[in-house]
């Protein structure tokens, strides 16, 4: 039979391995960490490695079961191109090679059961899921080696390798969930980390109640889950039973919401409510403000948190059930829905929110949120592949810039975060940072050649290729303003004039400084520790290996990562590799096997041949009967530099402007005396040359920066942190409010009332004890025998 | 009971209930004075009672565990044809079996947390007395013997409240009593009434499950607003709760963690058990109205939460809360809303009454809840802030532990309800409801992070002398505020271990109880034309 | 006669009694009132027995007595207990002692 | 007093009835009523008299006169004794009913209502023929004795715990 030669292997048959190990390595961490020489990092450690190793073989063997799969779709060719000509004129190019559809790998245990049905528990391996293990595991790694160095000496060093440990876990069953419940819990278990990870400093209020924000508006957002989840199941439960299989699977709600029987309604108001998930998750507009505060966590947590785990979820949850939202929302019949308008909206909001931030990791912060705007902007408009392809390439760089921003914290500016006060000049001092911060920064710019420019360009790109004009240009203006305020904080951080500790002050108002301090709180072994850190920084110097290590490497992949999908260069391995192919096969895969066993691979590549049902094309128009479809047919836009131009030309506006923006803004800030001296001997040469510029300087920080940068950027913070914020808040608070006058005048007044008023209690409330104690024998005779003829009454009645 | 019935160990049941009696007899005889003995026969006969509990789930048939198992129907009170009926299918095991181990490791706990009150000798006869009365209610199959238990459960609570409560234990203890006294005879009406109209033939629950269906549809609603009631005051349902917060906090630790995690069950298991399977059209009539009533209860218990300032008086607050979740699964009528109904159930024993632990460990120490003064406990003392926040966090229904189970199928089942039940109404339901989910986690981590998190208050680090042998790492800790200790590690590992067993493979649960939950609601079906 | 005759007359007593004990302060004046209801269960008994002419009436009414003889002396030897040690036997002061 | 014309009603008989039963409601009213507790004790003392009469009337004259030997005998003598032991003051005293006294009254009118309301409508016009002669003291025994057995070794028990119950109570230390 076909299938067979669809290869499969050990790896791929075992992937549930690989969130398992981290979840044992946490208990190892909890149990016995503290009695480990490295405090359980060790155990952190391992089970991340082991788990990458995993993932490895698993992604190998993934591309090697893909090829065999498209050697068998060869001759699928033509009919493929006969529809894309049908359906979208300008498909034809593209796509010839994800003709055959890969039969995922799904393997179930039964978890639960009710009302006579049984849900599992497993794994569901394809091209996403693969993706992201490998992207999951590999970051978490690196991140651990980090934070061994970063958090050393930490009263709770334990703890936070534990809880780092558990986050990833949560992400890697969430990411190879084969239904919904699996994800919903992976979905919940990062939240709970994510809790005690930004938590991690819970001697400062500030942190505890960073904290408590983030997981108190992601759990807002998780009413979505908890709701579109009932939806999605009741919807599609019945279609999916009688295959075999039941309305949790993903793999079902997926051909359910392709097969046409679906009600749109329902699969509207289902990926409504999901969304609102992936928006609380991902920090998307109205959302997003747990995110910034979230920076209260040591940095290694927040480089894990945005780059490639949690905020990544609520992207992911789209990308997952996809066919939920392109035909809930008809994508690619519109040009404008519910995804792309909070796309957008986010892209342009957090990136001029960007512009006034001083703290070096807010700006990493918003960059991150406007980033994931794109993805899902991705999503919206029909382009899955881009979308997922961002996630991969985003991972690395964001990640990167991260940690090169703690390490600047770490070993250049005394724990401080603040751009102006501590940093600047610091390139000299730090040169693998800063190279691998300006690697990454241009990759985030999407500057050619850098892994950022093939994925963000490609969206927009889609964009416009699938009748979304208008979000083509938000994507355009926030590609610009990316470039814009990343080439501010380059400036800020690692040219001009060193300030404050960058300089090698010893300022000791800590006030903005987040990290090890609160982590050196008074503890007499780590006293000690504290003053020899404070004896390493005596200045500005590079980090040891375990900081830089990590990452060079991200950086080296920050630019290569995009090679794996780079139409300039005619290379489409990610496309092959993850992209579901859109093509109807035989239903009897819809059934989920049970019992461990591996799912039986059947007729997929055959089905696609013989009865051509695919050349309907999934999501447009209804399979024919006995096959089904997991994934709409996408078309890609073709590239071209002709396209590509606007971005990389206003992506280069901004850089340049920014730059000189900066430059005349900050350049000559309070002037330290390393400054000056370069500063009169520039002087020495031209008198009228310095006086221009200081008018120029004059002329743009008076005038433009002020006109534009801060009324427009600053009204949006004020909104976002007054408006927004204030609703987060002011829910809660009113919450309060409200429960204390329930409770005061409905509970104790009323309800209680009624009962003390009875006479049986207490005549007067207040005094109740009183009464009740004086003649209790008595008063219960009376109650007695009171109800025993009550009950003879009723009794009597009955029996007439 | 005859050879026939003994030869499939049906007498276990009979034993396990009344196991508990033989250490009552035993402690009558030996004086009050020797506290050291009455604690350790109370252990022994709990110990042993839970030992044939575990004998029991190991002969249990999971294949049938939809049919009753252990069957004993004997001769009783022939009189007014009340039989000695008892067995147990999959809906009571669970609850069967947990009423055994709480009261095991409650016993457990008192060794070294005996109440001010002192009197150990009575306080735990009452403890075994209460035992009996619990298990022969989830084992009961004759209406009759069901109240008989059901009442017997009353009286030892009332003086455990009385006697060994707070300042304001005598309020609380006959607003409880009074209060469980009215619904109780309510409900005797209405069960009396259900055996009239079913022609006075037999109190049996198979009988009346039968017999029920046929009386005509009015009169169901009537009889079935009688058992309401006296099961609503039980469970507390909204209008019905106010005894529950006053009970909780004044009643001592042991009487608090029964009451969460048994007694508030007797009246959800009453109508899963009685009140629907017997009555089905007026539970169908009722169905909104206990939905409503619940979702109500949700969103009213969190807000009450938030408005606390006392630990304990919170978790009751949230008592009520979660039982809305179960009462909501109920009233939708549907396997999975019962499921997850009994689910819950459980999963809220196990975590609310691990919360009261806490709390009363709490207290122990610190001599006050007041959450304002509470701070800083993870220093202090990381294990129990720890357990704390463990126990918080499967409180507010995270996946993975048990309280996920009991909540998320119930928000599930509503969205359809059985019956031809109003579908908007009920997705109006199911919405509140889940929002009643985002109030939870507010208030627990409101609560978690203004008492464990931050600096430990002053005020008590003041009198943080010497340091103290249990659980020591490199905090400090004060002379009476030390860090869980040996006694309270055996009492709570039980508990931990299941939040999270369950949690991790509810399986083992539901296995158990939804073939009997599916039978029940098919028979439901039935009754309603 | 009327079998009605008796049994209202046992209501009646029964009704009394019971007022007593509810009404009643005095340790010892609940003891009467209870001596009367017993008094009107056996009036009732015996108003029975004679009804369908069989002496288990009159054996249950001669039980109730013994017991009540019984009752009333373990009741008066707890009354004189509490009043030696409280000095004073009005029940609600007895019941605002124990918890 | 249509009853009292019936046909087959013996007249004596019922006219004794009433007059009886007059006088021990009366007294019974009183030993509830009343504002000294020497007085209660003795018109209980009346009261119980009334119903061994009564008993005499019903043709159970073993048990009128085990209730004259018991109650009369002993429980009153008791009853007194209690009371001077305890000091009760022998002139009238108030404070006798506690606070909420008044919840009796509908109580005890509920009761009466509800169980005269079902007797009457249960056994209205029931006539107890007038036995011949009083019941044999020998049937009584063959009760006891047989039947009855068990619960006469049970109850004579009873009564012996109760003496020494007493005793330990009731003795100083």
């Amino acid at each position: 039979m076909l299938a067979s030669t669809l290869s499969s292997g050990w790896f791929l048959e075992n992937a549930w391995l690989i969130p398992l190990i981290p979840a044992i390595g946490f208990a190892f961490i909890i149990f016995f960490g503290k009695r480990m020489p490295q405090g359980g990092s060790e155990f952190g450690l391992l089970s991340m490695a082991a788990s990458f190793a995993i993932a490895v073989g698993a992604t190998v063997q993934w591309i090697q079961r893909v090829n065999s799969a498209s050697s068998e779709g060869e001759h699928a060719l033509g009919g493929f191109f006969g529809f894309a000509r049908a359906v979208l004129p300008m498909a034809g190019e593209e796509g010839g090679h994800s003709a055959a559809f890969v039969e995922p790998v799904v393997r179930t245990w039964t978890w639960w059961q009710s009302g006579g049905l049984e849900f599992g528990v497993g794994q569901h391996i394809d091209g996403l899921s693969i993706m992201l293990l490998l992207l999951v595991t590999f970051i978490s790694l690196l991140v651990q080696i980090y934070s061994t160095e970063y958090v050393s000496g930490d009263r709770r060093y334990t703890h936070f390798f534990a809880a780092l440990t558990l986050f990833s876990a949560g992400m890697l069953v969430m990411v190879l969930a084969e239904n919904m419940i699996q994800l919903i819990l992976g979905w919940e278990i990062m939240g709970l980390c994510s809790f005690m990870l930004i938590g991690h400093w819970w001697e400062e209020a500030a942190n505890s109640r960073a904290a408590l924000k983030a997981f108190f508006t992601v759990r807002v957002g998780d009413v979505g889950l908890l709701v579109g989840t009932a939806v999605i199941f009741f919807g599609a439960n019945d279609w999916a039973v009688e295959r075999g299989s039941n309305g949790f699977s993903i793999r079902a709600i997926s051909a359910w919401a392709l097969s046409g029987e679906a009600s749109n309604s329902v699969l509207f108001w289902g990926g409504v409510a999901l969304f609102i998930a992936a928006i609380g998750k991902s920090g998307q507009f109205p959302l997003h403000t747990w995110l910034p505060d979230a920076m209260a966590g040591p940095t290694p947590v927040s480089s894990l948190l945005h780059s490639s785990t949690m905020v990544v979820a609520g992207v992911f949850l789209v990308a997952r059930v996809y066919p939920v939202f392109f035909v809930g929302f008809d994508i690619l019949d519109t040009a404008v829905n519910l995804i792309t308008i909070i796309g957008g909206i986010t892209i342009i909001a957090a990136a001029a929110l960007a512009f006034v931030q001083d703290d070096i990791k807010k700006v990493l912060a918003y960059s991150t949120v406007s980033q994931l705007g794109y993805m899902m902007l991705g999503l919206g408009v029909g382009a899955w592949l881009p979308a997922v392809f961002h996630i991969f390439t985003h991972a690395f760089f964001k990640c990167a810039l991260f940690l090169a921003a703690g390490s600047v914290s770490h070993s250049g500016s005394h724990h401080s975060f603040d751009m102006k006060k501590d940093m600047g000049g610091l390139a000299r001092k730090m040169p693998i940072t800063a190279t691998t911060w300006m690697i990454s920064t241009a990759a985030l710019c999407g500057i050619p050649f850098f892994s950022g420019f093939f994925s963000k360009d490609e969206i927009i790109d889609n964009a416009s290729h699938n009748g979304y004009q208008f979000f083509y240009w938000v994507g355009l203006i926030g590609a610009a303003m990316t470039a814009a305020y990343m080439t501010r904080a380059t400036y800020l951080t690692f040219f001009g004039a060193p300030r404050g500790a960058a300089a090698g002050e010893h300022h000791d108002d800590h006030s903005d400084a987040h990290d090890a301090h609160a982590a050196h709180d008074a503890h007499d072994d780590h006293d000690a520790h504290h003053d020899d850190h404070h004896g390493r920084h005596a200045g500005p110097h590079e980090s040891p290996w375990r900081i830089t290590a990590p990452l060079v490497i991200l950086a080296s992949l920050a630019i290569f990562s995009g090679y794996l999908n780079a139409p300039a260069v005619g290379t489409h391995y990610f496309t092959d590799w993850v992209e579901p192919a859109g093509v109807a096969v035989a239903a009897d895969h819809a059934a989920t096997a049970t019992d461990g066993e591996e799912h039986a691979l059947g007729f997929a590549a055959l089905a696609a041949e013989e009865e051509g049902g695919y050349s309907e094309g999934c999501g447009f128009t209804t399979p024919e009967d006995g096959t089904v479809c997991y994934a709409p047919k996408l078309s890609h836009a073709e590239f071209a530099w002709s396209k590509a131009a606007p971005s990389i030309v206003l992506v280069a506006f901004g850089i340049l402007m920014s730059a000189w923006l900066s430059m005349g803004v900050f350049g000559d800030r309070k002037h330290p005396l390393k400054g000056l001296t370069s500063r009169s001997g520039i002087a020495r040469r031209g008198h009228a040359f310095l006086v221009n510029k200081y008018y120029l300087d004059h002329l743009y920080e008076g005038v433009i920066v002020k006109a534009v940068a801060h009324p427009i950027a600053k009204a949006a913070y004020w909104i976002n942190q007054n408006i927004l914020d204030g609703v987060v808040n002011g829910v809660g608070r009113s919450g309060r409010a409200t429960g204390e006058w329930v409770y005061r005048n409905l509970d104790q007044r009323v309800v209680d009332g009624a009962v003390n008023a009875s006479g049986l209690v207490a005549s007067e409330t207040g005094h109740a004890l009183q009464p009740i104690q004086s003649g209790k024998v008595n008063q219960y005779g009376a109650l007695l025998f009171g109800a025993a003829t009550v009950g003879a009454i009723v009794l009597i009645l009955v029996n007439i | 009971m005859n050879m026939a019935t003994i030869t499939n160990d049906n007498w276990l049941l009979t034993v396990g209930t009344f196991l508990p009696l033989v250490g009552v007899l035993l402690m009558m005889f030996i004086p009050a004075s020797e506290e050291r003995t009455h604690k350790q026969i109370g252990i022994v006969t709990s110990a042993v009672t839970a030992a044939v509990g575990v004998l029991t789930l190991l002969r249990f048939d999971y294949g049938h565990s939809e049919s009753l198992q252990f069957f004993v129907d004997s001769e009783w009170i022939s009189v007014i044809r009340s039989n000695y009926t008892i067995g147990l299918d999959g809906i009571s095991l669970p609850l069967y079996f947990l009423s055994m181990v709480v009261t095991l490791l409650v016993m457990i706990y008192t060794w070294d947390n005996m109440p001010d009150a002192g009197n150990p000798k009575s306080f735990i006869i009452l403890m075994l007395v209460l035992q009996v009365g619990m298990a022969g209610s989830f084992i009961a199959q004759d209406l009759i013997l069901f109240f008989v238990f059901f009442e017997v459960v009353l009286l030892p609570m009332y003086f455990m409240i009385g006697v060994w409560g707070g300042e304001q234990r005598q309020y609380a203890s006959l607003k409880f009593f009074l209060y469980t006294m009215f619904g109780s005879a309510l409900m005797l009406v209405a069960f009396l009434a259900l055996f009239f109209q079913t022609g006075a033939e037999s109190f049996s629950f198979a009988h009346l499950a039968e017999a029920g269906a046929l009386i005509d549809r009015d009169v169901q609603i009537w009889i079935f607003a009688g058992m309401f009631v006296g099961f609503a005051v039980k469970v507390p349902m909204f209008p019905f709760h106010t005894w529950l917060p006053d009970a909780h906090t004044q009643a001592p630790t042991q009487g608090s963690v029964i009451l969460a995690a048994i007694l508030l069950k007797l009246g959800t298991y009453g109508f899963v058990r009685i009140a629907i399977p017997m009555l089905p059209q007026g539970a169908k009539a009722w169905a909104p109205v206990i939905g409503i009533l619940a979702v109500i209860g949700i969103i009213y218990g969190a807000l009450g939460c938030l408005a606390q300032t006392d630990m304990k008086r919170l978790i009751a607050f949230s008592s009520v809360a979660h039982m809305g979740f179960v009462m909501l699964g109920i009233s939708t009528l549907t396997e999975f809303g019962i499921n997850a109904a009994l689910f819950g159930m459980v999963a809220h024993g196990l975590i609310t009454g691990m919360l009261f632990f806490v709390a009363g460990s709490v207290k122990h120490r610190y001599h006050t809840l007041e959450i304002s003064r509470l701070s800083g406990m993870l220093i202090q003392m990381p294990r129990l802030g720890w357990i704390l926040g463990f126990a918080a966090m499967a409180s507010l229904g995270l996946p993975g532990l048990a309280g996920f189970w009991g909540e998320f199928p119930a928000i599930l089942s509503a969205y359809n309800p059985n019956f031809g039940l109003n579908v908007g109404l009920y997705r109006v339901l199911m919405v509140i409801a889940a929002l009643g989910t985002v109030l939870a986690a507010a208030y627990l981590l409101w609560l978690y992070q203004r008492t464990a998190f931050g600096r430990p208050n002053p005020e008590f680090d003041a009198h943080a002398a010497h340091p103290v042998g249990a659980g020591v790492n490199d905090d400090h800790h004060g002379a009476d505020i030390h860090d869980v200790t040996p006694i309270e590690w055996i009492a709570w590992t039980p508990f931990l271990i299941a939040i999270v067993v369950f949690g991790v493979y509810p399986q083992l649960m539901f296995d158990v109880m939804d073939p009997a939950v599916s039978a029940l609601v098919e028979r439901v079906g039935a009754g309603i034309p | 006669m009327y079998a009605v005759n008796f049994l209202i007359l046992g209501a009646l007593l029964f009704s009394l009694g019971v007022f007593g004990v509810i009404a009643r302060r005095n340790a010892v004046m609940v003891l009467m009132s209870i001596e009367l209801i017993l008094n009107a269960v056996n009036v009732n008994l015996i108003a029975f027995a004679m009804m369908n002419n069989s002496a288990e009436g009159h054996v249950f009414a001669l039980y109730v007595i013994a017991v009540a003889a019984a009752e009333v002396g373990v009741g008066l030897a707890m009354v004189l207990m509490i009043y030696r040690n409280r000095r004073s036997i009005a029940l609600d002061e007895l019941s605002a002692m124990k918890g | 007093m249509n009853a009292l014309l019936a046909a087959d009603v013996n007249v004596a008989q019922n006219v004794g009835f009433y007059v009886i039963a007059a006088v021990m409601l009366y007294g019974a009213v009183r030993v509830v009523s009343t504002r000294n507790v020497v007085h209660a004790a003795l018109w209980l003392v009346v009261v119980l008299g009334g119903v061994a009469a009564q008993y005499v009337l019903a043709a159970a004259e073993f048990v009128a006169i085990s209730q004259v030997m018991v109650y009369i005998g002993a429980v009153m003598v008791l009853f007194l004794f209690g009371i001077m032991l305890t000091r009760a003051t022998i002139g009238s005293e108030d404070g006798l009913n506690n606070r909420g006294w008044g919840l009796g009254i509908p109580v005890a009118l509920l009761l009466a209502g509800t169980m005269i309301w079902v007797v009457v409508d249960q056994y209205r016009g029931t006539v107890l023929e007038s036995p011949e002669g009083p019941m044999p003291t020998t049937a009584l025994s063959d009760v006891f004795l047989r039947e009855g057995l068990v619960p006469f070794l049970a109850l004579s028990f009873v009564l012996l715990a109760a003496a020494i119950g007493a005793i330990v109570l009731a003795r100083k230390d």
